[in-house]
């Protein structure tokens, strides 16, 4: 199948120091990747350079095998590439289904009506109820965003990536800050995405990196050191050695 | 949870915010009357009143709407008065109607100008710029004194009467009519607007702009746009003032102007069109006791009212007022 | 808005006022903000006449009602103009300290049939808006004309004009130059600088380099002056042997403390100096410094105010307290009376004020305070302005 | 060449003079992130005090800014307790609001208590007059801001960047919470930089007096002024207001000389470009 996402070659330096250094991947459509890598690894500055916040020094992105590298951040969300943020972004005083409509206006490029409430045009509003139905938050969707629970912030954080419709989607540690007795709700949230989306995590929760990922990227100093299997990545001597470097004991990634 | 009500039913209690358009209008349309009735005989300042709301509500658009802080935005109204009274005084084109439309139109070129400066900084700097923005106005017009009038003002403004019936005469009353009309439907029209699909992603922007690039949405684009419509809400105040008065002088483009209205939207609670037009008439009304009880330090009374503001009402009057009517409403619930 | 409504008259008056509805005056001035001290001075000129001549013309009463224009705010005071006539039911409107204030309100007056009289405005077209004007004030023209044939008769030839940029700042410049280029001398540069100016070295320099041998010179009123005079003394121009001429606006006695042997010797034109030596002044200024409060505050609106409510009550006499503004400007066109500020007439054409113009000199006087000191008459000017404009 | 050396040093001299008078705003605006628009109300509160203490107690000039900078830090303390206190890390727009009407009410005040005419601070006979520099003359009282500028620069540089008070107030501003963790009691450190902020606003409006009088309407008169000198320069930064004052007394005088008609032009496009190209002010803290 031909990749949907595809980086080659992305370099970034900042000062003489090479925050991404040489990274190639390639994702096809119902991937679901994890990319994990110590605390300094540079997974921060891919992410940006991947969205179009940064601007690589040289290499490409291409999504759908059109090359975005010079198109910017806006312009690579309207061709489906779409994010969510480890700290969760939402706007305190709007509802979830004011969030929800707002993304699926702008998908539609709707965002700019002057006119009418979309909680009157029933096309919106139908793909409205049924995202935030299938995400469990239904009963809050007129609710203020500041009055309801953190993790079920994070829900409507993927609910908002979803509603956008994308084809390539980085989810920034989507269970941070979530108490365990949430998890299993995010767990299975993200076990429902479209099958046939494109789906790169970040993430630290090794566990949720085993249930969740069908193949795991280990990046460490700005490259690639590993991408394979879940099943392997503990037992590779770079990675080990990658994570010991930095850390006391390797007991996270065991 | 227990209190799940289905998404249906809550979606009709939210639908009866709709029957707060019909509220806000007969408010509107109430307090307008009760003004008409308890000042028969005082309605230039009723008229006065309407055009430093229209600024109000269209300095609400940008600072309560899209978090924009400027102190510049008589910038906008002055340029649709100045336009207004041009085209009477020079022209000789003494239509109301093709003055508002003048107005209207200047108004909302100066938005785009303003705009595109003004939101080329944030924050501190943004107030800055915007503050250098109108003073740049206000020496422009003091130059352009052959067009303007400059420190003398701009007379020999002389508006035909409304469809050829209605003149604008010294008792005020079309102007105050006028005026009333041009509010409610300008009201209306923005009720529609902050409601609408654009009125939410502004506040969106105004939150969190980085958020809504991540939705695919353009700030800029949409700022720039809002700076535009707010112009023409600003025009329509400016050419009132034009067509009301028959004069424009260099105060419609001042930075006082500008502060002033700033005031008046703060002490009323952004972000919310009821508080843009509280604050208004409460700042004014208030004013004018003031003034009459202590004639030469009612300054004083007025700062004292202002920190009262913030120390007991922080949201603003109005939004400070709803906040509580809202807490009271989910106590019972 | 800022509306000021105290009544002038005693409640007693209030009291016996049963059988006659008093006739009203209403006073657009800026009584607080930046100019707060100018409007003071209009209130005193006020109060000091009716306590003076009495409140009541015959058998009405007179009551003032006053409406405060903080500053320049020409929709604003139209606003005020429209609320006294049809609310308050004024039978006349005076003060005016701002042109745009008071062109803003010259069309209503005829259809308010209320006359107007101006005590401070200095723009001369503004009598020419409306035959219902009378203004008991000054121009700037009139005030500016003057100096410029005192400047040349000093022996100074080469002037460089320096001046605010606004309406009457314009206005002084022209007026200047027309005078002085008649009597045969050369206004070698002419400077307008920004109203809000703080620090004028940059344009000590240039006077230096125009090579000009005397400055004329405009600034509104107030705290700007002070600053113009000190750059003048603390540059050398006066050490240099530059002379210093300008209207009195410059060294208006409220302003004299503060600008101390600085302004010693400065020559200015003007048409009142509280320092006037008179009978009709002494009772003047000693009934307006009561009013005021403090001697150091009174000023030059102060008389214009108090001429204009002896033209306001020489109306009121004519038309018997009846409303017709018509009948109440005819009968005060060619009014001479003794003014405290000299002999002045009401000019019938232009229904402006035909006075002296007095150079002065700033000067201690013997208790130590500073005054304006008169030297020289220029009788009977009338505005040269509105000549000009023609 | 007499003439750039000139305006040279009338840029340098009124520079200086907004420095001395727009710095302590910086300190409030910058490292207490309040919109302080009372910061002129300070400033005149100290004209007038330093002009009573001067005229009518008969003090010297020196004895006069001493209690001018005491007495409005005293006045101040009250303020800085019940009103400024409850905006710390409020919206903008509130404290703008809160502190147009502290400047309202001393309008008011001020107007009625000391009247609405021009006030002096009589200068130390060392001070009046003018010292001749060879190739033109300047009045001595500008060197001396000179001086002043200079050392109140140096001074708050020390305290900020040098002394264990500057490490507490910055951990304060960054992180409130993890200083006052830290055994940092915030709530003094922001009374002492108020003090600071306040006594500089009364310094600056005595020693400046001679070119912005003292009057009632000072509060509101130069409000802009020191507002955009201090964002162009980088709310909070010291090098950075230096800088800007320079700058724009560079610019407004060059100005003025040349092009007077065209002042307030020259100005205030300066501000915009200069803002355009630096959104955060030459020397802005990240935040």
């Amino acid at each position: 199948m031909n990749p949907v996402f595809e980086v080659s070659n992305l370099r970034k330096a900042f000062g003489g120091l090479a925050v991404t250094n040489d990274v190639s991947l390639a994702m096809a459509p119902g991937d679901r990747v994890a990319l994990i890598g110590p605390n300094g690894a540079g997974k921060t500055t891919f992410v940006n350079l991947v969205t179009g916040n940064l601007s690589p020094d040289s290499g490409e992105v291409r999504l759908g095998g059109e090359a975005v590298t010079k198109i910017d951040a806006v312009g690579r969300v309207k061709r489906g590439l779409v994010r969510s943020f480890q700290v969760t972004r939402l706007f305190q005083d709007m509802t979830p289904a004011e969030h929800v409509g707002l993304a699926v206006l702008q998908r539609d490029g709707k965002a700019k009506r002057a006119f009418g409430n979309f909680l009157a045009m029933s096309d919106v509003m139908t793909e409205v109820d049924e995202l935030l139905g299938k995400l469990g938050l239904a009963s809050l969707m007129h609710r203020r965003v500041s009055e309801i629970a953190y993790g079920q912030q994070r829900l409507l954080e993927i609910a908002v990536a979803l509603a956008l419709k994308p084809k390539v989607l980085l989810l920034d540690e989507p269970a941070a800050g979530v108490p365990q007795s949430d998890t299993g709700r995010i767990e299975q949230a993200l076990a429902d995405l479209p099958g046939d989306l494109a789906v790169l995590m970040i993430e630290h929760d090794m566990d949720l990196v085993f249930r969740f990922a069908k193949r795991v990227i280990v990046l460490a100093a700005g490259a690639i050191i590993f991408d394979g299997l879940p099943a392997d990545v503990t037992r590779d001597a770079r990675v080990r050695e990658a994570y010991l470097g930095s850390y006391a004991n390797a007991s996270h990634i065991a | 949870m227990a209190l799940v009500m289905n998404s249906e039913n809550e979606r009709l209690q939210h639908q009866r915010r709709f029957s707060g358009d019909l509220i806000g209008i007969t408010a509107i349309v109430a307090i307008g009357a009760i003004g008409y009735f308890v000042f028969p005989d005082n309605l230039a300042l009723l008229t006065r009143m309407i055009t430093i709301a229209l600024l109000v509500l269209s300095l609400d658009l940008v600072t309560g709407y899209c978090g924009v802080a400027t102190l510049g935005h008589a910038a906008l109204f002055g340029s649709g008065a100045y336009a207004a009274g041009i085209l009477s005084a020079h022209y000789g084109i003494n239509d109301p109607l093709l003055m508002m439309l003048a107005g209207i139109a200047a108004g909302a070129i100066a938005g785009l100008l303003s705009g595109a400066i003004i939101l080329r900084a944030h924050g501190l700097p943004q107030l800055v710029l915007s503050i250098a923005l109108i003073h740049l106005f206000h020496e422009f017009a003091n130059k352009a004194s052959s067009w303007t009038g400059g420190s003398d003002g701009l007379s020999g403004i002389a508006p035909d009467p409304i469809f050829g019936l209605f003149e604008f005469d010294l008792y005020g009353q079309t102007a105050f009519f006028f005026g009333m009309t041009l509010l409610l439907v300008v009201f209306v029209l923005l009720r529609f607007l902050v409601r609408s699909p654009f009125g939410m992603l502004c506040r969106g922007i105004r939150q969190d702009p980085l958020r809504i690039r991540a939705m695919g949405g353009s700030p800029m684009a949409a700022l720039i746009r809002m700076y535009v419509i707010s112009g023409a809400v600003a025009g329509v105040g400016g050419a009132l003032n034009a067509i009301s008065t028959q004069v424009v002088g260099l105060d419609s483009l001042s930075f006082t102007q500008s502060a002033e209205a700033l005031v008046m939207l703060v002490l009323g609670g952004t972000g919310s069109l009821f508080g843009a037009l509280s604050g208004t008439v409460i700042f004014m009304l208030f004013e004018d006791y003031v003034s009459a009880a202590n004639p030469f330090h009612w300054l004083t009374m007025v700062g004292a009212l202002l920190i009262a503001v913030v120390l007991f009402a922080p949201k603003g009057l109005f939004g400070t007022a709803a906040a509580f009517v809202r807490r009271r409403k989910e106590a019972r619930a | 808005m800022k509306k000021l409504v105290f009544a002038a008259v005693a409640a007693v008056a209030i009291g016996t006022s049963a059988y006659a509805d008093p006739i009203k005056v209403g006073v657009i001035g800026p009584f607080s903000g930046p100019f707060a001290l100018q409007g003071k001075n209009f209130k005193a000129g006020i109060d000091a006449y009716m306590a003076v001549n009495g409140n009541t013309v015959g058998s009405d009463t007179v009551e003032i009602v006053y409406r405060d224009v903080p500053q320049p705010d020409p929709a604003q005071s139209k606003a005020l103009a429209q609320e006294l006539i049809v609310k308050e039911k004024v039978q006349y409107l005076a003060g005016f300290y701002f042109t745009p204030d008071a062109m803003a309100v010259t069309p209503i007056l005829k259809q308010g049939n209320v006359p107007m009289v101006i005590m401070n405005a200095a723009t001369s077209a503004i009598v020419t808006k409306s035959p219902l004007v009378v203004r008991t004030s000054f121009t700037t023209w009139q005030t500016s004309t003057p100096i410029a044939k005192v400047a040349f008769d000093a022996g100074v030839k080469k002037v460089i004009s320096v001046v605010s940029d606004y309406g009457p700042g314009v206005d002084a410049e022209n007026a200047f130059k027309a005078g002085f280029e008649k009597a045969g001398g050369q206004v070698v540069e002419a400077i307008r600088m920004p109203l809000a100016t703080n620090d004028f070295s940059p344009i000590m320099q240039r006077i230096k380099d125009s090579g000009a041998q005397g400055v004329f010179a405009f600034l509104p009123s107030g705290p700007t002056t002070l600053g113009f005079v000190k750059a003048y003394n603390e540059n050398g121009l006066k050490a240099a042997g530059i002379k210093f001429f300008a209207p009195g606006d410059l060294t208006q006695e409220s302003d004299l403390p503060a600008l101390g042997d600085a302004a010693l010797g400065i020559q200015t034109t003007f048409h009142y100096a509280v320092s006037h030596d008179s009978p009709e002044n002494k009772a003047f200024v000693e009934a307006a410094t009561k009013a005021i409060g403090n001697k150091a505050e009174l000023s030059f609106p102060a008389v214009s105010a108090y001429d204009g409510m002896y033209v306001i009550y020489k109306m009121i006499e004519a038309t018997g307290g009846k409303q017709d503004a018509e009948k109440a400007v005819d009968a005060v066109k060619g009014l001479a009376w003794a003014s405290p500020r000299g002999p002045v007439s009401i000019d019938p054409e232009s229904r402006h004020i035909t006075q002296n113009i007095y150079l002065r000199e700033v000067a201690k006087s013997d208790d130590g305070t500073y005054i304006n000191k008169e030297i020289q008459t220029f009788e009977k000017q009338g505005d040269p302005g509105l000549a000009a404009a023609k | 060449m007499q003439t750039v050396f000139s305006i040279a040093v009338d840029a340098l001299a009124y520079g200086m003079v907004l420095f001395v008078i727009s710095i302590g705003l910086s300190v409030t605006m910058g490292l207490m992130r309040v919109v302080n628009l009372a910061h002129g109300a300070f400033a005149m509160i100290g004209g007038y005090i330093a002009s009573y203490a001067a005229r009518d107690l008969g003090l010297g000039y020196a004895a006069a800014v001493i209690a001018a900078v005491v007495a409005t830090i005293i006045i101040a303390i009250p303020l800085e307790r019940f009103l400024y206190r409850r905006i710390y890390g409020a919206p903008e727009l509130t404290q703008v609001l809160m502190t147009i009407g502290i400047t309202f009410c001393v309008i008011g005040i001020a107007n009625y208590a000391m009247g609405p005419t021009l006030k002096t601070i009589p200068l130390a006979g060392a001070l009046q007059g003018s010292a001749d520099l060879g190739f033109r003359t300047i009045p001595v009282h500008r060197l001396f801001v000179i001086l002043c500028g200079l050392a109140v620069a140096l001074a708050l540089w020390f305290a900020i960047e040098r002394t264990s008070f500057g490490v507490k107030l910055r951990a304060s501003v960054d992180d409130a919470a993890m200083a006052a963790a830290l055994g940092v009691r915030t709530e003094i450190i922001y009374a002492v930089s108020f003090a600071v902020a306040v006594g500089l606003a009364a310094f600056g409006g005595v020693v400046g007096a001679e070119l912005l009088p003292v009057e009632p309407y000072y509060a509101l008169r130069y409000m802009v002024t020191f507002l955009v000198v201090v964002s162009v320069g980088g709310a909070g930064s010291i090098p950075g207001a230096l800088i800007a004052c320079l700058l724009l007394g560079a610019i407004d005088t060059t100005g003025r000389y040349l092009m007077p008609e065209f002042g307030e032009f020259f100005f205030y496009l300066a501000v915009i470009a200069i803002i355009c190209v630096f959104p955060r002010g030459l020397a802005g803290r990240v935040k």
